[in-house]
């Protein structure tokens, strides 16, 4: 493990904290309307998705991506990589001067406490991401280092980006769990002011937030909850509100036409992919196992008109993919996406054995989480069943097919699966890979919800655990990423959805920042002047 | 009138005892613990959960868990708010009361004039039309009539909001999308019972003395026929209630039922479980009123 | 036809002349009132007795134009009350100065003639409300306890707010009265005032009638199928049978000499203390189908005298004597 | 004067109701009105029976296959507007499939359902009601409470938490609906049965040792079926439209399976681009239902007259 001094990431973040000068305090308010409402505020509690919607305007990260998705350092002014006696040690230099919503200053005692609590499972949801990390040895207020038990690949890139958030722990002993939840605390762009369940968010700029940057240009912001398409969609026209998320992909036409009105869209997050079976046969009353076969599974990604689907039933709302999303660490613009070929599919599939093709389930997701995934799916699997896989259509709602998706749940998946993991914009696919690529060995925690196995794939899975230096891990990832694509392993992969923001042109100065996977982080967004 | 009182109230608290007990045992059925988890949770994480939830408890010691803490007022916390669910429900109870008594305004808004008048004018073109009008809400599904609402009243012409609370406007049109559904059966009841009472004698008596026909109907008449529309007046709160919890979805109307749906695609079962079992207090609670406003109504009842 | 000779010197308050009503219904038409005249003198009571079905409630309402609509219509006829035809009015002069004002009425069923939902109060202060006799809510108050202390109600003050269920039928029945005498009309009808209430109350209400018929000299028409009964309060009878007045005349000449066997047949089947009698007396058969009456003399079924002439042709209104007509043949041919 | 004892006639004691007193005419009238408002519905009649072809041979009538995508085809609108397709004579939804043929095979969602909870909540409901009347005492006490406690919850909800822990489908729709309406049954059956107890026919049969089963059945069953078929053809109603409830919140019929509820849940995302998908299923509901209540009335009038306020 040799010593690797971000020199890139240093400077690029001396550029940041350059303007010095305080920038006078923004003023006016805007309002604006979000689909989708997130419930737990403490961010050490969160759990669902759509909770960063509203943490990634409060709390930040040791690191964090750009708007070009580039990883910059953020509460983090320098930090290191290095090896002690065999065992993996960052060593972070904290920002001087980043000031918490209630009064304070971010200390190195106060991300040790992020960390005790994220690691605790009564307090966090995702106690098992700490896991590898012994101890964090404080050295001065703005100075500590991150001992870790064994290598964790995924702990700098992955979804947590060095998943240790910058919380108050003076605030934090000093206030009820209730309190916390009602009031939150951090260090972000916005603070909370006020909130009414399912009605909305009241926003105020942080006046002394440290990025002077980057920061809001509007004074008051009010998040309304709106998750009725066509009222959302109704209030931007009529001017009740000046800013909406999720455009119903039905409606991007109309909305772009609308005058005084833009609109951008960026990758939701989340990737679909559909999961194909390879344990039939262990299964009660099955005797054949059709997808073990390379061949069955190449079939299946070539018989699908993935291009047609995403034009129609998602008004061109998504994007392909092959390995893992732009901006992620192991993107890898050289996968081509398997072509609609339905006759190199049949062929594949006579050479396979399956002249007449075989019946199969097919368990349709029906989730609002994300727009059109129900009429994907009836799409998709229409389409297998011109290639001779015939599909036995099973509707199946968002918590049970949950537990059917669960390894460890009986009874056991029995089908072609819809399924829909984020990898997360800018997110290393090392976690999720490991959850459904790695054969399913209970217990040690691999392949928690695989329907694929194969020994090679597993040992690269498992070596990518332990490689934590980002200049090792990019080149392994990609290497996985060719063979998964080529040997349709863990699923065929499908589309990752697009959300549509749209707001006032002459009123409302917006620029997308991403966060945690999602792209609803209200960094630089304003009046226009 | 005390004893009846005290027997309706009793009767009143072993029905939403029976009912809490049902909705309980029916959330039981099903583990809520692998939605609350990140997707790649491991067995031992599900089961610290279930633990931490006391959901590895036999179901009857839960349930008596559940009574005992219900009595203090504590009524478990939401899974997905980590709040008490009480509290949760009890913020939007107004919303939703707001909601189904506008809509039993708007009912009988509709309901009275044409009762009385298809009554008045008895076979007449008026008659006919109040009939088809009150026949077509009670065949149209509430959902389907606030979608066409928005579609057509606040997206084409751009008159009402179509989203949530704000002031008297953004009432109008969930309003009408449940109240429409009860007026057939209002309209035909109050008509039968206005004929009844338009033939009586105190109703002949009153003419012969000269008083007139606008007052004889609307004052004499229509208080004596409202008597039987205001026993049924229970029921179709209840059916408002339950029409409640579609219309707020559509109208993106803060309301008790909105959250219950969400809460059930959750399996958030306490909050589910509170919200169902509010619905039946309420329920039972309106209909007591209901009970004692007979007297207000119909003075032979106060009296004995 | 207009065969009503002046009995008393009181100026007459009402004048019906050869009234028809109607009742239409799907399957035909019922001659309810089938060509009735008779006047009321001021001051006079005129009983109107027949057996039901014989058309007089439906007399009394044509007075009043309250025939229930849509079915029953007065086709012809004239009313006259205090010299005005209310057959000519439009309905807000009927409501305005006719109903309650220069005519009322009393009816029949105490128990229901009384509206259950509204104090006693606020139902007789209807009478003076919408005639604006009196203005405001205290003079109103003040007016119904005048006029239910007139009509004998123990101490009306306090029971003003009352409801009808608290009352008893006969005072219930003092409640009507007050209504009906609220703004001293000239004509009062009565419709078989009594015959829902028990024989002491009987008494009490007949003599209620006769004290505010002296105090008045209101014109009063008692509606009734006892002959007992109107022996009791009526100056003159009039016997009514399928819609026609069968014979008139003061009571004492009706109760002395019935001329038309169907008033015969009434008198005798009024049980007498004193008389040694088996069975009680009481008319064969029963009234005819008014949707098609019989030709000629309507009784004529039942009538123990029946001749052939009776089958063919309707008997003339001959008179008996100055003031008693009967419509007989057997009246006519005896002189 | 006249002989005072006159006045004390029994005449007076009470004579038969005049025939033509006021309140006895207008009586008749609407009597008349009623027997006239007897003639049979034959539209609603009419509409029922096409509701019942369309479910029974719906594979024969359907123009397209119902599930058959084509995205080629998405949304176009019906034959009497322009840019629609040629043999989708009610047009097509967002994957392109034929809106006539899903509203027929939806017929058949309906109707199954309709008949399985009227058949079900009816049977449970009359045996509930017919026990608890016959056998009274504690009997009724528990099953009266079991019906207030039922009726307390209002049915969405009831709904919402079964749907929670049985996944839904048409079963869930199914049990919803029957808990929901049984007790409608319960309490008039038990009301009618509590009348006939007491009547001659009844005691008899039980002097003549016949068991309670055959007594309910072959005695009181009969008596009250009438009131079922009245109570049936009303429910019909109410019934379509909670199953599209139901299936409009997803918690009813999933897809494959086809029901107007959900086509217009289906449709909710573009209804701003396309009217069709999103009136026409519940045009579908509407006459069906006002077919159902006008026959249910003309039922309970003719079946029933003095309940009219059923």
């Amino acid at each position: 493990m040799k010593k690797f001094a971000c020199a890139v990431a240093g400077a690029a973040s001396l550029l940041l904290c350059a303007g010095t000068q305080a920038a006078e305090p923004a003023t006016g308010s805007l309002t604006i309307a979000q689909a989708a409402e997130s419930t737990m505020l403490d961010v050490t509690r969160a759990a669902a998705g759509v909770d960063w919607y509203i943490l990634g305007n409060i709390n930040e990260q040791l690191l964090q991506p750009d708007p070009t998705l580039e990883v910059k350092n953020w509460l983090a002014e320098k930090w290191e990589l290095t090896e002690v006696d065999g065992l993996p040690v960052i060593e972070i230099w904290l920002r001087k001067g980043v000031k918490f919503h209630h009064g304070g200053e971010l200390t190195s005692s106060d991300m040790a406490f992020a960390h005790k609590r994220l690691a605790n499972p009564d307090v966090s949801k995702w106690p098992h991401y700490q896991a590898k990390v012994d101890h964090i040895e404080i050295i001065d207020d703005h100075h500590f280092k991150i001992i870790f038990k064994e290598p964790d690949g995924t702990f700098i890139p992955g979804a947590g980006l060095m998943r240790l958030y910058g919380i108050s722990e003076a605030y934090y002993t000093s206030h009820s769990e209730e309190e916390i939840q009602q009031r939150p605390d951090g260090t972000g762009p916005w603070k909370l002011v006020d909130r009414k369940v399912k009605e909305e968010f009241v926003l105020e700029a942080h006046d002394d937030y440290w990025n002077q940057e980057h920061r809001p240009g509007v004074k008051n912001l009010t998040i309304k909850i709106i998750p009725e398409d066509i009222t959302r969609v109704a209030a931007l026209q009529t001017g009740a509100v000046d800013w909406i998320d999720a455009v119903p992909p039905a409606m991007i036409e109309d909305v772009k036409k609308m005058d005084g009105i833009a609109t951008t869209a960026r990758p939701s997050g989340n990737n679909l992919f559909m999961s194909l079976p390879q344990y039939l046969d262990k299964l009660p009353g099955r005797n054949d196992n059709p997808f073990k076969d390379v061949r069955v599974r190449r079939a299946a990604a070539l018989a699908v008109d993935m291009e047609g689907i995403i034009e129609h039933v998602l008004f061109g709302q998504a994007q392909r993919y092959t390995t893992t999303t732009p901006g992620s660490a192991a993107y890898d613009a050289s996968v081509e996406p398997y072509p609609y070929d339905p006759q190199k599919a049949k062929q594949l599939m006579t050479e396979a054995g399956y002249a007449n093709g075989f019946d199969v389930n097919c368990y349709n997701l029906i989730t609002p989480r994300e727009p059109n995934v129900k009429e994907y799916g009836e799409a998709f699997y229409a389409y297998l069943g011109q290639v001779g896989i015939r599909c036995k259509l099973i509707g199946e709602e968002y918590a049970p097919w949950l537990a059917r998706n669960n390894r460890s749940r009986e009874p056991q998946n029995d089908g072609i699966l819809t399924h829909m993991w984020g990898h997360g914009v800018v997110a290393d696919p090392g976690t999720p890979w490991s959850g459904h690529m790695h054969c399913y060995a209970p217990g040690e925690g691999w392949g928690s919800y695989s329907h694929y196995c194969d020994p090679e794939m597993d040992a690269m899975v498992k070596e990518q655990a332990t490689v934590m230096d980002p200049a090792d891990r990019i080149p392994l990832l990609k290497r996985i990423g060719k063979k998964k694509y080529e040997d349709v392993a863990g699923g065929i992969t499908t589309y990752v959805p697009l959300v549509t923001f749209a707001w006032r042109e002459d009123k409302v100065d917006y620029k997308p920042w991403p966060w945690m996977g999602f792209w609803r982080k209200l960094q630089e967004i304003g009046i226009k002047h | 009138m005390l004893n009846y009182l005290i027997k309706r109230i009793l009767q009143g608290v072993i029905s939403i005892i029976g009912a809490s007990a049902i909705i309980f045992a029916i959330s039981r059925l099903d583990d809520p613990t692998l939605l609350l988890l990140p997707i790649d949770a491991t067995p031992e994480m599900v089961e610290n959960l279930r633990q931490r939830l006391g959901l590895d408890l036999p179901i009857v010691q839960q349930y008596l868990i559940f009574l005992g803490n219900a009595l203090q007022g504590d009524f478990g916390n939401s899974y997905r708010w980590e709040q008490p669910a009480l509290q949760l429900i009890l913020d939007r109870l107004p919303a939703t009361l707001e909601l189904a008594f506008a809509g039993l305004v708007f009912a009988l808004a509709l309901a009275i004039p044409f009762g009385v008048l298809s009554a008045v004018y008895r076979d007449s073109w008026f008659d006919n039309f109040a009939k088809l009008f009150a026949m077509l809400g009670q065949a149209m599904p509430n959902f389907w009539v606030g979608l066409l609402l928005i579609l057509f009243v606040s997206v084409n012409l751009g008159w009402l909001p179509a989203f949530g609370r704000e002031g008297f406007d953004s009432l109008i049109m969930p309003a009408i999308a449940l109240g429409w559904y009860p007026v057939a059966a209002m309209t035909r009841m109050l008509r039968s019972t206005m004929l009844d009472v338009l033939d009586s004698d105190h109703v002949r008596m009153a003419r012969a003395i000269g008083v007139p026909n606008r007052v004889v109907v609307w004052k004499y008449a229509l208080r004596n026929a409202a008597v039987p529309l205001v026993t049924m007046l229970g029921i179709y709160f209840a059916n408002m209630l339950s029409g409640a919890f579609v219309v707020e979805v559509i109208f993106a109307w803060p309301g008790m039922g909105r959250m219950v749906v969400e809460a059930m695609f959750a399996r958030d079962f306490p909050l589910l479980q509170v919200g169902v079992l509010f619905s039946a207090i309420l329920f039972v609670v309106v209909n007591l009123l209901v009970d004692l406003s007979y007297g207000v109504l119909d003075p032979r009842i106060r009296h004995d | 036809m207009n065969a009503d000779p002046q009995a008393k010197a009181g100026q007459p308050v009402l004048k019906v002349d050869d009234l028809r009503t109607h009742i239409f219904l799907k399957r035909g038409t019922v001659q309810a009132v089938d060509g009735v005249s008779f006047h009321v003198n001021a001051g006079e009571t005129l009983g109107l007795v027949g057996e039901s079905g014989s058309g007089k409630s439906m007399t009394s309402l044509s007075i009043l134009r309250l025939t229930p609509k849509p079915g029953a219509r007065t086709v012809s006829g004239r009313i006259e009350i205090d010299g005005i035809n209310v057959l000519d009015l439009d309905e807000e002069t009927m409501v305005r100065d006719i109903r309650g004002k220069l005519v009322s009425m009393i009816s029949q069923d105490p128990m229901t003639s009384l509206n259950p939902v509204f104090s006693i109060g606020d139902q007789v202060g209807a009478a003076f409300r919408y005639h604006d006799l009196v203005q405001g809510r205290s003079a109103i108050r003040e007016a119904v306890v005048n006029v239910l202390r007139r009509v004998r109600i123990p101490s009306p003050e306090r029971r003003l707010d009352d409801f009808p269920h608290q009352y008893s039928g006969g005072m219930r029945q003092r409640v009507v009265s007050a209504m009906a005498i609220a703004c001293s009309p000239k004509l009062m009808i009565a419709d078989e005032p009594t015959s829902n209430l028990d024989v002491t109350i009987q008494v009490q209400i007949i003599r209620l009638l006769r004290e505010i018929q002296k105090e008045t000299g209101v014109g009063l028409i008692f509606i009734t199928h006892d002959m007992g009964v109107a022996a009791n309060i009526c100056d003159r009878v009039a016997v009514m049978y399928a819609g026609r007045i069968v014979e008139i005349g003061d009571v004492e000449t009706i109760f002395a000499n019935p001329s038309h066997p169907y008033t015969q047949g009434l008198l005798d089947s009024i049980p007498h203390l004193g008389r040694r009698r088996e069975r009680l007396y009481s008319i064969p058969g029963n009234p005819p189908d008014m949707q098609n009456p019989p030709s000629g003399c309507r009784f004529a079924a039942r009538c123990p005298h029946v001749m052939d002439k009776c089958r063919s042709e309707y008997p003339p209104e001959t008179t008996v004597a100055p003031g008693h007509m009967a419509a007989c043949w057997l009246v006519g041919k005896s002189g | 004067m006249t002989d005072p004892s006159r006045a004390a006639g029994p005449q007076t004691a009470g004579h038969p109701a005049d025939p033509l007193a006021p309140s006895a005419i207008t009586r008749m009238l609407r009597h008349v009105r009623l027997i006239r408002a007897g003639k049979v519905p034959w539209v609603a009649g009419g509409m029922l029976l096409l509701l019942v072809f369309c479910a029974l041979f719906a594979d024969l009538i359907m123009p397209w296959d119902p599930t058959a995508l084509n995205l080629g085809k998405a949304l176009k609108p019906p034959i009497w507007q322009d840019g629609s397709v040629s043999g989708h004579l009610l047009g097509t939804d967002n994957l392109g499939r034929d809106i006539l043929s899903r509203i027929i095979q939806g017929a058949q969602v309906t109707l199954e359902v309709g008949l399985y909870a009227i058949v079900l909540s009816g049977g449970i409901g009359a045996l509930m009601g017919m026990l608890s009347a016959y056998f009274g005492g504690v009997v009724d006490a528990v099953i009266m409470r079991l019906v207030d406690i039922q009726m307390s919850i209002p049915s969405i909800a009831l709904a919402l938490v079964l749907a929670a822990a049985l996944s839904p489908g048409m079963s869930t729709v199914i049990v919803v609906i029957v808990l929901s309406y049984w007790t409608w049954y319960a309490r008039i059956v038990r009301g009618e049965v509590l009348s006939l107890r007491e009547r001659d026919f009844v005691k008899l049969a039980r002097v003549a040792g016949c068991s309670t089963p055959v007594i309910l059945w072959r005695h009181i069953l009969p008596n009250v079926v009438n009131t079922l078929l009245v109570l049936a053809s009303l429910q019909l109603g109410s019934v379509i439209i909670f199953e599209a409830t139901l299936s409009f919140l997803g918690l009813g019929v999933q897809s494959p399976q086809m029901s107007w509820g959900l086509m217009l849940n289906d449709a909710r995302p573009y209804m701003t681009r396309a009217w069709w998908p999103i009136t026409l299923p519940g045009i579908a509901i509407m006459i069906v239902c006002l077919a159902a209540n006008v026959f249910g009335d003309w039922m309970r009038d003719t079946l029933d007259p003095k309940r009219r306020q059923l």
